[in-house]
């Protein structure tokens, strides 16, 4: 494999965003966007050439160094890339999904005064997360994923007049600072091993580290520490309980954003990590375990949450924090492939999802409430096929894309033995009868029932605005819908194509290792006969059941006889307000650690710089050599006498003192 | 040419300034372009001084010797290594642009201040590149008398409170350090700092001077407790002094504390390392802590100064509980390389954001950040350069101000989980703090009519800022030629420090 | 005085207490005298008592200088400026402060430790107990000195005399004073007057004519 | 006895011709034109070191005058140093007594007196030479201190430095006896060959009352008390003159007598001594802190300064010794420079004597605050000034002897001396001058000595090697 | 027969006293005056002692001296005095206190 091809496809997209970040508003609009677009292009394409040669043209694994970073102690630290069939399958999905969302984004965006801010941005996201796709060591990872945050805290706080996008964006790098906190020690303990920050020493190293204990918390597995605390870094990162909280907030970013970044690409960073780190995970069950069950208590918990929102973009954001937690927990499971798998489809029906939300955004004049919109569907038919699209794959309907990754996955967490997989079995279950009924509360709430928005519009003119008519929704431009389109067909078949390959079919090899004690997947290839076969045995399921119920529940509260919604939320206030109040986290956050934390910073600083240090201490010192100094001045009295005095006391001192001791 | 290096870039600023001083205020256009010049000629000499460096060696180079003192064996003896050349080259580059961020803002006796300021760069490269430790104190005392002028006169409204304690401080620290080198050289016959190396001390003398560094040295970076001068100075100093302060004269406790205290007394060091560290990590937590509340934009940098410098004395002090706890040096390097690279970096960063507030400074006259809000709205191409420096502030990668937490975070992961799960929590209180003042200053709605009056950053201004950004950056994505020039000086170290020197 | 025999020794030795007696007295009236005036005489009494005692241990001539000088010369200097003063003597009272005793202690104890070095450890071996050795008959203490004074001590005596100068000197410069209108005569300026001084030739020009 | 025999004795034979000449030029032409005497004296002064130089440069020691003289290389330095001193003291005094009309003769008669007994001490080879000079330059400074009549601040100073004084004679005299007892002599010589017992009671008994004596002409604590109160009550032109040239003669007191004649009790007087020393660092510079007038401020800087130069003799050493030598050489260099400004800043009616008084000096006058600004910084012990130096010398030479207490204390009563130092440099520099300040002195010749002053602070300060090395040379 | 130590208690006694009279007098300036008198007298009488029993007349020089400087001292504390008391209209010891602290 070429080299120079391989740093291209990080390199076009940097060279497009400093280009277009700089001069952006010198070359003009136009010239920017095409510019970037021409950057994630080359980037996309020279990936998915990369994807032929290795799936097709039977190219090996390359891993090799691109520049040494720094030597320090003997240790070189090099940035380089390792292409292989799971980081050239992430670099597709990222390129491409980053390509739709530039086009889309042309659209989308087409009024904002940050025109090219905006493409700078995104392209820098690229590059970022190409980077940490393609690293070959610890450190490279450590920089995209770092990187990758950075544009992710600019880009929510895209609209940084907005106070609650400044909130959010620095609520998301604080929190994802508290998983890196995590990763980096993660990425200490092996070094601390290895002596080596590249990935292949650390792999060779994982059975090794499994044997050792690291003198804390009265002894606890080195493997399982540095595992564990990798896993703290993926779970800020891919918004795991209870590092989740940031991500429902990032929806103040421009849709796009939300797209690309915190549905299809930045977010499942950490699920691509762990199973990229799949060789260490392996050796260690306790890890596993602790993934499996954290994957699985986001899965369901935070679905329940997208059912009680009401802004379209929370509601996919909550899918997205529960689909995570599905592929976290098939990560638990170590059914990587199915991870990885979900993560692909996931991509392209929830970035579909989102950029459909958009879309209707856009056709709402970026009014958010789907309480305010209802039977969108007669007005913006493209947008609303390609969401149903989008949902029925999310919802795991035979044939659609999602199906293929999700039934995997539940089927591969029942069959897991590990500690904590039953609790995360059922979690799963359950979740897809969640899934079903937050999708599809957004649908109907969205595109069918009532034209709701019609009173939004006479409120508003009752409230002095008589000028503003009914703004009747109209279909979104050929920009935004065609990245829709493109969008919705993988999300469509690309289940189907692939599945056999990727899930059953080893496609990944050596890139993602599981023990053979561990392969739960092996028993799901035992039984897989082809996708066909697959769909329509996915038909008498209990996850297919469970989503129809969903459905059905969702069809009588939010299009049937919506007033029962309501009914039962009084019924169950007490469950209500939890939800409401997201189990609490938000404000566990905001009034206890926030407040905590400020609360130490004052006392620390009051009581502890000002009080003690420089009060006490300091000026203490200060004022007590000073009080000192006048009470010793008060004995020159200004009498002779007293002078006199102390020259003969000093002399009768000298003579008694040196008179005994002679 | 070579062996004069050193001179001329100590006593060419120095000569600058005083005929800067001598031209007088009426002269202050020629003064000005003369200041700046020289600090433009200070920075070309760093060219020979970087380009032919030995970087096989951990030996000195430039050297130059003369007598001094002969009766008490004093040298005017200069050189520099792999520990000394970078922070030498950081002092030419740091004083450019703060002589150029005072060219219009300052209009009380700017000749002074511009002497002031060539002054001091001549003391500081003094500092860093005297092998003699009488030369070594001399420039290092010499260094504090136009820092306190600086502070003094140009300071804001406590500056008298503010300039006053950072003297006595920083004296009462260098006054005992003094004391030791005197009483090695009434030991060791010499005053070279190679010779103190060298010189056998039994653990009780090692104890004891190691105290007595530890103070000089702990003011300067400045440790925890004895920090609390720095916010007050920095707050009160004019922007140069600020970003003087920050960038250069803290760096002298990190340099003192490798070219002293560990190979001088390493049995010392090892016997109290463990204070060492846990000041460092205090330093790190309680200072970011305390810094995540601080009202006034200045202080809150100068408390992650000394959060970031935490860093420094941490990667520095690692190679004895590295060595106990896995028998072997291995990665102790990676500690010291840590700290340096963290002092140059932060040399950089701090030194930029100090630049930042001083720019809205110069438009508002206020540090109070309840002050501003929205900056961003009316100075988009400054509040690129804010953010990016707080990003380095917090340690981005790609930045410089990762790669310094990262070595050391690394390396004290072999000492202990525990330094390097506390040090690691650098991440999130360094992001919690940066990046809250910068949505509360930055980002936001315009806040009031002062700020919504800001014109953003003139060319001057764009020029130091878009330099240091791209040094910045540049020293991220490729620390190598950094690292490179200090690895036979760091390696030589580990084994000084890890030597013992108690005469058997 | 030539103690030849074990009663003139002892005489001596009485004397020697009477006047030591009397001398520590005097002191004591010094410093506790109220009115000024009687403490300078109580001085000239300590003075002559002491010049009593250096006869006895046969130190004539300084006896004498003592008497003479200050006796003589010094001590009526003081009694001229107490009187000169015109002090209040209503004012002037000796006043002991209640920490007075404090001081009497603090005495006591340079006292004690000097008689205790000296009786107590012989001045650190000297032997203390010993009588002086009276000279020959013909020896005469102010010849003896007068050989050494001009000629070994020649140095410090030009001191000296520099030193009576710069008294001298001071003493005018401090105390003298010139009373603006008081009329005396100057004899050095009458001196030292030349006759352009006195006399001014005034050129007149000739008047002019328009 | 020829001329040659006691070349070496010029300065002082010279020096004594030179009172009578200008006693008689005062008589005579000095009521006519007020300020000539002055002229003459700094001429007889100029020539006086210029006949130093030539006669008194002696390369080994002569004794003369039948022991109770002596000239050494040591002697002829802190003559020289003396002249110098003097001279310098008495340029900057000028406009002060001018201003006051007290430029009289009969000053500089006292200034060039208490000269010669700084001379003679600094030649004394006997306790009589010791005792002669003590009094001689005792004398002249008491009058001085007094000179003007019209001050009762002055009289009251001179009173109180007058009768202290005298009780520190006589207990010079006291202890001078109980040596002579001992040893039999006067002769310093002599009594450094008889006298070599240390914790001998007689020998402590004596050394006590001249070590008390010794440490009150210092101005050591407790004995100090005179000290503040004769230089803030002196006019200023005469605290700079006892502020200067006398303690080249004390250190030359302290030296001949202790060093030399007492040297074979060197154990009992350095004992003694550390406490005395202790006391007067700390006593000096916390009470320093608290002052408002600038001239007791100096001179409880003086009195923490006494505290170093004890230190150096306290070392015992020869290294020691030449510490001391060049703390006093360089003290008196400072001090002379900063009561210069104090006097140059003073104007008739405006006595600059608070601190208050020095506010926004910087503004009024640059070149005088920045000449007080290297003083200032100099006598606080920073390099790059010739201070640091001094202090150093003295806590190498306490290492040298093991003593690091009094290292410790040393180094942390100079940092509390910093800090009002630093205050004179914030008042003139940092703080807005007051509206009723005058004009300063700007005659120029002064400031031009005051600017070679504060230049050879700075210059001494970057090349110290000379200085230092003279000060060891001519120890032994 | 007078003996060495009975000079020297003399002269010890004198001089205490002498300097007692200066520091429990608390009104008489001239009365300091006068105990700088005493003191000197008290060494003066050591020399003595010890210049007879010496058989060494070098100490009756030194008294020889001292007398002349303790004249010339009284001459300049007196003048010092006079000056004093035509400024201050008084020579109280308490009253010299403007210099102090």
């Amino acid at each position: 494999m070429n080299p120079h091809l391989l740093i291209a496809i990080p390199l076009a997209p940097l060279i497009a965003a400093v280009i277009a970040g700089l001069a952006g508003h010198r070359i003009g609009r136009a010239a920017t966007h095409t510019l970037t677009i021409a950057g994630v292009a080359i980037a996309c394409g020279l990936s998915l050439y990369v994807l032929k040669q290795m799936y097709w043209d039977g190219v090996g694994t390359f891993n090799g160094p691109v520049y040494t970073w720094l030597v320090s102690d003997g240790v070189h630290i090099q940035v380089g890339f390792l292409i292989d069939r799971l980081s050239v399958l992430m670099m597709s999905v990222v390129t491409f999904v980053s390509l739709c969302v530039h086009v889309y984004t042309i659209g989308y965006m087409s009024d904002d005064p940050g025109y090219t801010r905006f493409f700078s941005y995104i392209s820098l996201f690229t590059f970022a997360m190409l980077m940490l796709v393609m690293a070959n060591n610890f450190m490279q990872l450590f920089f995209g994923w770092e990187a990758v945050g950075m544009v992710s805290y600019l880009l929510i706080g895209f609209w940084y007049t907005r106070p609650s996008a400044i909130f959010a964006n620095l609520k998301a790098f604080i929190v994802n600072r508290v998983g890196d906190f995590g990763f980096i020690l993660g990425i200490a303990a092996l070094f601390s091993y290895t002596h080596s920050l590249s990935y292949t020493t650390a792999f060779a190293a994982a059975p090794h580290i499994a044997q050792q204990t690291l003198p804390v918390f009265g002894g606890v597995n080195a493997l399982t520490l540095a595992c564990v605390c990798l896993f703290i870094g993926a779970m800020g990162k891919s918004a795991q309980v209870p590092l989740h909280v940031w991500l429902p907030d990032s929806m103040e970013g421009p849709t796009p954003i939300s797209a690309l970044i915190h549905a299809a690409t930045m977010v499942t960073a950490g699920i691509f990590m762990v199973a990229r780190m799949s060789p260490l995970f392996e050796y260690s069950n306790a890890a596993l375990s602790f993934v499996l069950v954290i994957g699985a208590t986001t899965a369901f918990f935070m679905g329940i949450l997208g059912v009680v929102n009401n802004d379209i973009k929370r509601v996919i954001a909550y899918s997205t924090l529960s689909q995570l937690g599905y592929m976290t927990a098939a990560l638990g499971a170590s059914a990587y492939s199915a991870a990885i798998f979900h993560l692909m489809t996931h991509a392209f029906f929830k970035a579909l999802l989102f950029l459909a939300a958009g879309s209707v955004i856009i056709g709402m004049h970026h009014e958010q409430d789907m309480r305010k919109m209802g039977g969108l569907g007669k007005y913006m038919p493209i947008t609303a096929l390609t969401c149903w699209i989008g949902g029925l794959a999310l919802v795991a309907t035979p044939f659609f894309s999602g199906f293929y990754s999700k039934d995997a996955i539940i089927e591969a967490v029942g069959l897991s033995h590990r500690w904590g997989s039953t609790y995360a079995y059922w979690c799963v279950l359950f979740g897809s009868f969640i899934t079903s009924l937050y999708t599809f509360r957004l649908l109907f709430m969205t595109f069918h029932g009532e034209e709701r928005f019609r009173h939004a519009a006479a409120d508003r003119s009752h409230a002095g605005h008589e000028e503003h008519a009914v703004h009747v929704p109209h279909e979104s431009p050929l920009v935004v819908t065609l990245p829709l389109i493109a969008l919705a067909i993988p999300s469509l078949i690309i289940g189907y194509l692939t599945v056999g390959k990727v899930l059953y079919g080893n496609y990944f090899g050596s890139a993602i290792m599981v023990r053979p004690q561990n392969d739960v997947l092996a028993h799901l290839a035992a039984d897989y006969h082809g996708p066909l076969r697959l769909a329509l045995q996915g038909f008498a399921g209990w996850p297919f059941l469970f989503a129809l119920a969903g459905f059905g529940t969702a069809w009588l509260f939010f299009l049937k006889r919506p007033a029962l919604a309501d009914a039962a939320a009084v019924k169950f206030a007490w469950l209500k307000r939890i939800l409401d109040q997201k189990f609490y986290f938000d404000w566990f956050n905001e009034q206890v650690i926030a407040r905590l934390g400020r609360g130490i910073g004052t006392g620390l600083w009051k009581a502890g710089d000002q009080g003690v240090i420089d009060g006490a201490l300091v000026n203490g010192t200060a004022a007590s050599v000073g009080w000192f100094g006048g009470v010793v001045r008060r004995v020159q009295s200004g009498y002779l006498y007293s002078y006199a005095f102390w020259i003969v006391i000093g002399l009768a001192a000298l003579l008694g003192w040196f008179l005994v001791h002679a | 040419m070579h062996d004069h290096l050193l001179s001329l870039l100590i006593w060419l600023p120095i000569a600058a300034g005083v005929v800067v001083l001598l031209l007088g205020e009426r002269n202050i256009a020629a003064g000005r372009w003369l200041s700046l010049a020289a600090s433009f000629v200070a920075l070309a000499l760093c060219v020979p001084l970087w380009r032919d460096f030995n970087t096989h060696t951990a030996a000195y180079q430039f050297v130059q010797k003369a007598a001094w003192i002969p009766r008490f064996h004093a040298y005017y003896a200069l050189g520099v290594d792999g520990i000394s050349m970078p922070l030498v080259v950081l002092t030419a580059l740091m004083t450019v642009p703060v002589l150029i961020a005072g060219w219009q803002v300052i209009s009380k006796r700017p000749a002074q201040y511009y002497a002031a300021f060539l002054i001091m760069e001549g003391l500081m490269i003094g500092v860093f590149s005297a092998t003699d430790a009488l030369l070594f104190y001399f420039f290092w005392e010499a260094m504090l008398i136009p820092m306190f002028l600086i502070i003094g006169i140009w300071g804001g409204p406590r500056r008298v409170y503010a300039t006053i304690k950072f003297f006595l401080y920083t004296f009462l620290g260098s006054v005992f350090m003094l004391a030791a080198l005197i009483y090695m050289y009434v030991k060791a016959g010499s005053y070279s700092i190679s010779a103190f190396q060298a010189l056998p001390l039994t653990l009780t003398e090692q104890r004891w001077i190691f105290a007595a560094f530890l103070l000089a040295f702990a003011v300067k970076v400045p440790m925890w407790p004895v920090h609390t001068w720095l916010p007050d100075a920095h707050v009160e100093a004019p922007t140069g002094g600020s970003v003087i302060l920050a960038a250069i004269m803290l760096k002298m406790g990190g340099y003192g504390f490798l070219r002293f205290s560990l190979p001088i007394v390493p049995d010392a060091c090892r016997e109290l390392d463990l204070l060492v560290i846990t000041l460092s990590l205090i330093a790190v937590i309680y200072i970011g802590f305390v810094a995540i509340v601080q009202q006034d934009m200045k202080k809150l940098i100068a408390y992650s100064s000394i959060a970031h410098m935490g860093f420094v004395t941490l990667g520095a002090f690692l190679v004895y509980a590295i060595v106990k706890a896995t028998a072997s040096t291995q990665g102790a390097g990676m500690g010291m390389d840590g700290a340096m690279v963290q002092m140059i970096s932060h040399g950089l960063i701090s030194g930029a954001l100090f630049l930042c507030v001083g720019v809205l400074y110069d438009r508002m006259h206020t540090r109070q950040i309840a002050d501003y809000g929205g900056v961003i709205n009316t100075m988009p191409v400054f509040a690129g350069f804010m953010v990016l420096f707080a990003l380095a502030n917090t340690g981005l990668p790609g930045t410089s101000g990762f790669v310094g937490e990262f070595l050391v975070i690394l390396a004290s992961f072999k000492a202990s989980f525990w330094y390097a799960a506390l040090a690691a929590l650098t991440l999130i209180l360094g992001a919690s703090y940066t990046l809250w003042l910068v949505k509360r200053v930055v980002f936001g709605p315009v806040a009031n009519d002062h700020v919504a009056k800001l014109n953003d950053i003139n060319g001057r201004e764009f020029l130091i800022l878009g330099a240091l950004a791209l040094a910045v950056l540049l020293l991220g994505v490729w620390p190598e030629p950094l690292l490179k020039i200090m690895e036979p000086s760091i390696q030589h170290l580990v084994t000084q420090a890890a030597a013992t020197k108690i005469p058997v | 005085m030539h103690p030849t025999g074990e009663t003139e020794a002892v005489l001596v030795q009485i004397l020697f207490y009477l006047f030591a007696t009397l001398l520590v007295a005097g002191a004591l009236g010094v410093i506790t005298a109220r009115n000024p005036v009687y403490s300078v005489l109580f001085l000239v009494f300590s003075f002559i008592n002491s010049a009593a005692i250096w006869l006895l241990v046969e130190a004539e001539f300084l006896a004498i200088v003592l008497v003479l000088v200050y006796v003589g010369a010094v001590m009526v200097l003081f009694l001229f400026v107490v009187m000169m003063l015109d002090i209040n003597l209503a004012e002037i009272r000796q006043g002991f402060t209640r920490f007075a005793w404090l001081g009497w202690i603090t005495a006591a104890a340079v006292i004690v430790e000097i008689v205790g070095v000296i009786w107590g450890h012989g001045l650190g071996g000297v032997d203390v107990g010993r009588g002086f050795v009276s000279e020959p008959a013909n020896y005469s203490n102010t010849l003896e000195l007068g050989r050494v004074l001009y000629t070994r001590y020649a140095y410090p005596f030009e001191l000296a005399g520099v030193l009576l100068v710069v008294a001298i000197v001071a003493a005018i410069a401090l105390t003298l004073r010139h009373r603006p209108g008081m009329k005396a005569q100057d004899v050095s300026r009458q001196v030292a007057v030349r006759a352009k001084d006195r006399l001014r030739v005034v050129k007149v020009s000739a008047e002019k004519r328009s | 006895m020829n001329l040659h025999s006691i070349a070496a004795a010029i300065p002082e034979i010279y020096l004594t011709a030179a009172i009578c000449l200008v006693l008689l030029f005062e008589a005579f032409v000095g009521a006519r034109r007020p300020g000539a005497t002055g002229t003459l004296t700094l001429l007889v002064l100029v020539i006086g070191a210029a006949l130093t130089v030539v006669f008194a440069d002696v390369t080994h020691r002569v004794v003369l005058f039948d022991g109770s003289y002596v000239a050494d290389p040591l002697a002829f330095v802190l003559k020289l140093a003396s002249f110098l001193s003097v001279a310098v003291a008495l340029l900057y005094s000028r406009s002060y007594l001018q201003g006051r009309d007290i430029l009289k003769g009969e000053y500089y008669v006292l200034a060039l007196s208490a000269l010669l007994g700084i001379f003679v001490l600094i030649s004394a080879n006997s306790l009589l030479t010791v005792y002669l000079g003590v009094e001689l330059l005792a004398l002249s400074v008491y009058a001085m201190v007094a000179f003007d009549r019209e001050s009762g601040v002055a009289a009251e100073a001179a009173m109180k430095y007058f009768v202290l004084g005298a009780i520190a004679s006589g207990m010079l005299l006291y202890g001078m006896s109980i040596i002579y007892g001992l040893t039999g002599t006067l002769n310093l010589d002599g009594i450094a060959v008889a006298l070599n017992a240390p914790n001998n009671l007689g020998v402590i008994l004596g050394l006590t009352f001249i070590v008390v004596a010794v440490s009150f002409k210092f101005g050591a604590v407790p004995f100090h008390m005179w000290l503040p109160d004769a230089y803030e009550g002196a006019p200023t032109c005469v605290t700079l003159f006892i502020g200067t040239a006398p303690k080249i003669a004390y250190f030359a007191l302290a030296l001949r007598l202790l060093t030399h004649g007492l040297g074979g009790a060197t154990v009992d007087w350095t004992r003694m001594l550390t406490p005395i020393a202790v006391l007067t660092l700390v006593v000096g510079n916390l009470v320093a802190i608290v002052q408002s007038n600038i001239k007791r401020m100096l001179a409880y800087s003086t009195i923490s300064h006494v505290g170093f130069i004890l230190l150096g003799f306290i070392a015992g050493t020869a290294s020691g010794y030449s510490a001391a030598l060049y703390y006093t050489l360089v003290y008196v260099l400072m001090t002379l420079g900063t009561f210069g400004v104090v006097v140059l800043a003073s104007r008739k009616g405006f006595e600059a004597e608070r601190l208050e008084d020095y506010k926004g000096l910087y503004r009024r006058d640059p070149l005088l605050a920045l000449a007080m600004a290297m003083l200032m910084f100099s006598t606080a012990g920073v390099p790059p000034f010739v201070g640091f130096w001094a202090k150093l010398r003295i806590i190498q030479a306490l290492w040298e002897t093991s003593h690091p207490w009094l290292v410790i204390i040393a180094v942390t009563m100079s940092v509390v001396g910093a800090f009002y130092y630093l205050r004179v440099i914030k008042l003139m520099y940092f703080d807005e001058a007051s509206e009723s300040a005058p004009e300063t002195a700007r005659s120029f010749g002064v400031r031009f000595a005051l600017g070679l002053n504060a230049a050879a602070v700075l210059v001494l300060g970057v090349l110290p090697a000379p200085l230092l090395d003279l000060c060891s040379r001519v120890i032994h | 027969m007078i003996t060495l130590a009975d000079l020297l208690t003399l002269s010890g006694i004198l001089f205490a006293l002498a300097v007692a009279g200066i520091f429990l007098n608390r009104k008489n300036v001239i009365l300091l005056l006068m105990c700088v008198e005493l003191l000197l007298l008290a060494a003066n009488f050591n020399f003595i002692a010890f210049s007879r029993m010496l058989g060494d007349l070098t100490g009756q020089v030194f008294v020889f001296f001292v007398l002349t400087v303790a004249a010339a001292e009284s001459a300049i504390g007196l003048a010092i005095l006079v000056v004093l008391f035509r400024e201050r209209r008084s020579i109280n010891v308490e009253d010299l206190n403007t210099l102090k602290g």
